[in-house]
C-alpha cells in the first residue's frame, strides 16, 4: 500500500467540513486562480456560519454569469469558474477576514450587501499581515511583529509596541480548520506546483489549516516533479483532487 | 464645476509619462491599480527597472494589448495580463509581501483618494462606502522606500484632495513623499508640502486655490513636463 | 564495569531496527545523528515514509555505501550522502525548520546523554565541555509529534541515563514519549517511566537497578523483539 | 547599460566590509556547502570584530588540511575548501551566534579555544530560532515568538509568553551586515537558484543582510533561469562572484 492523498471527487474531498469552520480561500482575484470547483462543492455541501479568510470576497452566480456574458477584460472568464462569492450569497459564511471585502468603487458584492444587513463580519486586514498569519500559521509561529497597519482600523485592539524606535503591531497566526487551494501539478505524495501567479494565496495558504486540499488540472507521477522546483512541500497537502477534463458549467452538479 | 474648468489638465497617461521620470535603472518598483500602472509603458526597455506587482511577480514586462498573448496566469495585481520578460520569477503572496515588508521596494506608485500635508496617505475608504477594502496599498506605503502617488488634483466634485489634514480613514500615515496629479507635481517635506512644479497655464496661486493644504511655494517653482 | 557486564546488549544496528517497528506508512520521519540515522535502513522500501533531514530535504531515499553514487549536495544532517528518491524536495533551512516548528513531523528519533522520567531531554550538553551545540535536535524536540530516544541504557562509566531528575543541562522539558535503549523499551507516561521490553536474559528488576528514575513495570511487560 | 551585479572579484566584493560587521556565513556542516571563496577573500581583507552567525563555527586551517589528507568521510574535500574556522583561528571574529559552536565529542574546534581563553563570545542559538530570525529580518518582521527554546539556556534573559497555554519566547530579527553565501547559478540581476542540499543556510541568509553577496557556480543569461524555480529572487542580492574554473589551493592568494 502506497501513499495516496488523490481523492476522487470534489465533494468527497469537502465532506467532513463542519458548520461554523474557519476555511482559507485560495485565489486572489482573477477567476483562474480560484479552487472554481472546491467552492462549488462547499457550496453543494451547504455547510453555514463559516469564517472565510483570503483576499477578495468574491462575486455573486449572477455577477459572475454577467461577467462570463460580457468577457469585458483582456482575460477570458473559464465557463467553470465559481467566485468565493457564491458561499456568501447563499448565506454559507458568518465572517470574512479579508483585504478586499468590497470593491472600492462600481459592483456591490454579496458581502457588502451582507455586511449592511449586518448579517456577516468583517475583519478587515491588509494582504500581506494576512498572509504573513497564515504562513505563521504553517511555520509554528505564534505571533509576530509587523510595522504595517498602525494607527489604522487593522490596528483596532492590537497590541503597539517599538522595536528600534518604529512602532509595530502584534499579529496572530492564523491557522483554519481547512484550506482550499488551486494549483497546477500535485504527485499522490501531495508534493505541488503552481502555474504563474496563481501561486499567490494558493501557497500561501498551503499548511496554514489542519486540512489543505489542493485542486490541480494534473496528477503527475512521483518523481516527475522537479525536487528543486516544489513549492509546497507534500506534509503540508492532505488532499488532492483533479479538475475535470470535461468543464462543469453549473456549480451545482455533483462533481 | 470651478473658475478653472477650462484650463488644461493633464490625462491619466500624461500624469503616468511624468511619473515615470522618477523610475530610475536598477531600482525594485511597484505600480498600484490604476494610473500608476500606466507608468511602465513610459519606461524604456533600455532603463532596466524590476517591476514587482504584489500578488507575486518580480521582473515582469509589458502590459499585453493583445488578446492572442494573453496568459491568465500571468497578470498584474489590477488583473491585467502582463508579458513574461528575461529574468523574471514568480512568488507566493507571503514571499511577495516579504519583499515589501522588508524594504526591498525602491519606489512604490499609488493612487490616491486624499494625501495629507503630513504625507498621510487615504486611498482605501471611499465615502459613502460602509467599509473600505485596504487590499495590499497598507503594507506598500508603510514599507516601500518611497511612496509616490498619482491623482488628480481635486475629486469629481471639485473638492480638494491633497488636504491639510485628511478627513477619510488613512491606510498609512505620514508615508507619502511626492505627489504628481494633473496639475503639479508636490513633494510632501518636514517644512510642508512643496510645489515643484506647475502644469502650463496655471500659476501657483491657483494651484494653491484648489489645495485645501497650504503650499509652500518656492521661488525657483518649474513648469510641469512629459 | 558492573555485574551485568556479562549480560546480552543490542548493537547500535539493532537498536535501530526495533526503533523502526514505530515507523508507520505515510509518516514525516525525522532521524537525528548517530543511532538514529540507522533506522531508516530499516524500512522496506514498499513501507513509503517521507524521511525529512533539518538540512533541507523531505523525501529521501537510503544512506549511499558506494562512493561513486556520492553526490556532495544531497546530504543529511550528519554529512552521510544519501539517495534522490522519487518525490523528494529540497527546503531553505529557514522552510525546513517551518516545517518541523509548525509541527508537521510525525517522529524524531534522537540520540541522548540522559532523559528524564518527565520526559526531559538532555541531548547537547556533554559534561565537561564549556557549552554544548544545540544544533537542530532543540526545534525537533520541542515540535515534533513524537519524540523517541535511542541510546545506550548506561553511559561508558556504567553509570545511568535514565534519570529521576536530569542532571544535565535541557534540550527540551518533557517531550520524550519513547525510549529505545540496548536493553529495553521505555515510555515517558503522566504515571512515570513505563517500562514496555525487556531484552532477553534481563529481567525487570535489573533493568531498574541501572536505572536512576523509578520505572513502572506492567505485570505483562514484553520481551524485546527485532 | 544595464543592471549587473556581477564581481569581477571576491575581494572586490568583500572590500567594503568594516571591522565589527557582523556577517551572516552560509553553509551548514559538509565542505560543498560553504562559500570559501568568499571566506577566504574575508581572511584576506584582514577585517576583525566581526560577528559570525551560522550553523558551525568551523575548523582552522589545520583542520580543514588534515580533513583533505584523510578524506575519511564518502564525501571527498575539494582542494578550495575553506571553513569559517578560518576567520575565527585568525583572530578575526569577535562573537559568534551559533547552533554548533563546538564538536559535543571529538576535535577542539577554534571557537572552542578562544571561548576558553575568553577571546570570544558566544550566543548560543538553535538551527530554527537563527533561521527564522534572518528569514525575519528579510521579511521586515522585528520580532517573533517561537514555542522552541523556553525553559533552556537559549531562553536567558528572552521574554516569556504564553499563547493558547504554551509558553513562547521573543526572538527578534537578525539583520547582518553582509550575507556571505554560496549559490548554483545566477543571472546579472542576482537570481539565483541552488543546488540540492547546498540550499540551506544560504538561501536562509540571501537578503537578511545589507549587502548579500553570492559565490556561484556560473551566471547564466538573463531568462535563463526558470522564473517558477528562482528560490532567491534579485532584490536580495546586491553581488554576484564566479568561483574560478582553477580552483585556488591556498586561501591566502588574491582571487
Amino acid at each position: 500500500m502506497a501513499v495516496n492523498k488523490v481523492m476522487e471527487s470534489f465533494d468527497a474531498a469537502v465532506a467532513d467540513v463542519a458548520d461554523g469552520s474557519m476555511v482559507h480561500v485560495g485565489g486572489f482575484g482573477t477567476a483562474a486562480e480560484y479552487p472554481s470547483y472546491l467552492i462549488a462543492a462547499l457550496a453543494r455541501l451547504g455547510v453555514t456560519g463559516l469564517t472565510i479568510t483570503g483576499n477578495h470576497s468574491g462575486f455573486s452566480e449572477a455577477q459572475v454569469e454577467m461577467m462570463k456574458q460580457a468577457n469585458l477584460g483582456m482575460i477570458k472568464y473559464p465557463v467553470d469558474y465559481v467566485s468565493p462569492g457564491l458561499l456568501v450569497d447563499r448565506g454559507q459564511v458568518a465572517k470574512g477576514i479579508l483585504a478586499f471585502p468590497v470593491l472600492n468603487r462600481g459592483l456591490e458584492v454579496p458581502f457588502e450587501t451582507l455586511l449592511k444587513q449586518g448579517k456577516v463580519e468583517l475583519e478587515l486586514i491588509g494582504q500581506g499581515s494576512l498572509a504573513e498569519r497564515m504562513r505563521a500559521a504553517r511555520a509554528g509561529i505564534a505571533a509576530f511583529y509587523t510595522p504595517v497597519g498602525v494607527g489604522t482600523v487593522v490596528a483596532d485592539g492590537k497590541e503597539v509596541r517599538d522595536f528600534d524606535g518604529r512602532p509595530h503591531l502584534l499579529e496572530h497566526a492564523l491557522k483554519a480548520d481547512v484550506a482550499i487551494i488551486r494549483a497546477h501539478k500535485a504527485d499522490r505524495w501531495g508534493n505541488l506546483v503552481y502555474r504563474g501567479t496563481a501561486r499567490t494565496f494558493n501557497a500561501t495558504m498551503a499548511g496554514a489549516a489542519t486540512i489543505t486540499i489542493a485542486e490541480v488540472d494534473e496528477v503527475v507521477e512521483l518523481g516527475e516533479l522537479d525536487p528543486e522546483a516544489i513549492v509546497t512541500a507534500a506534509p503540508y497537502v492532505q488532499r488532492v483532487v483533479v479538475r475535470p477534463a470535461e468543464k462543469s458549467t453549473t456549480w451545482s452538479d455533483p462533481c | 464645476m470651478s473658475q478653472f474648468d477650462d484650463k488644461p489638465r493633464l490625462d491619466d497617461w500624461s500624469m503616468a509619462m511624468r511619473a515615470s521620470h522618477d523610475v530610475h535603472e536598477g531600482m525594485v518598483v511597484n505600480l498600484g491599480m490604476g494610473i500608476p500602472m500606466l507608468v511602465s509603458a513610459f519606461v524604456e526597455p533600455d532603463r532596466e527597472v524590476l517591476f514587482h506587482t504584489e500578488n507575486g511577480i518580480i521582473g515582469f514586462g509589458r502590459v499585453i494589448e493583445d488578446p492572442d498573448l494573453v496568459d491568465p496566469n500571468c497578470v498584474n495585481a489590477g488583473g491585467q495580463p502582463v508579458e513574461r520578460a528575461p529574468g523574471m520569477s514568480f512568488m507566493s503572496h507571503s514571499d511577495s509581501f516579504a519583499l515589501i515588508r522588508g524594504g526591498w521596494i525602491d519606489v512604490t506608485m499609488l493612487g490616491s483618494l486624499q494625501v495629507g500635508a503630513n504625507g498621510d496617505l487615504s486611498n482605501y475608504h471611499p465615502p459613502g462606502k460602509i467599509i473600505g477594502s485596504i487590499g495590499g496599498a497598507q503594507d506598500l506605503a508603510y514599507c516601500a522606500k518611497k511612496v509616490v502617488v498619482l491623482m488628480t488634483h481635486q475629486t469629481k466634485a471639485g473638492g480638494p484632495k491633497i488636504m491639510s489634514q485628511v478627513t477619510l480613514p488613512i491606510t498609512a500615515p505620514t508615508c507619502v513623499s511626492r505627489i504628481v496629479t494633473d496639475v503639479a507635481v508636490l513633494d510632501v517635506t518636514a517644512d510642508g508640502i512643496v510645489l515643484r512644479e506647475v502644469l502650463g497655464g496655471w500659476d501657483p496661486r491657483e494651484i494653491q486655490e484648489i489645495t485645501d493644504a497650504e503650499l509652500v511655494v518656492p521661488t525657483d517653482v518649474g513648469e510641469l513636463s512629459l
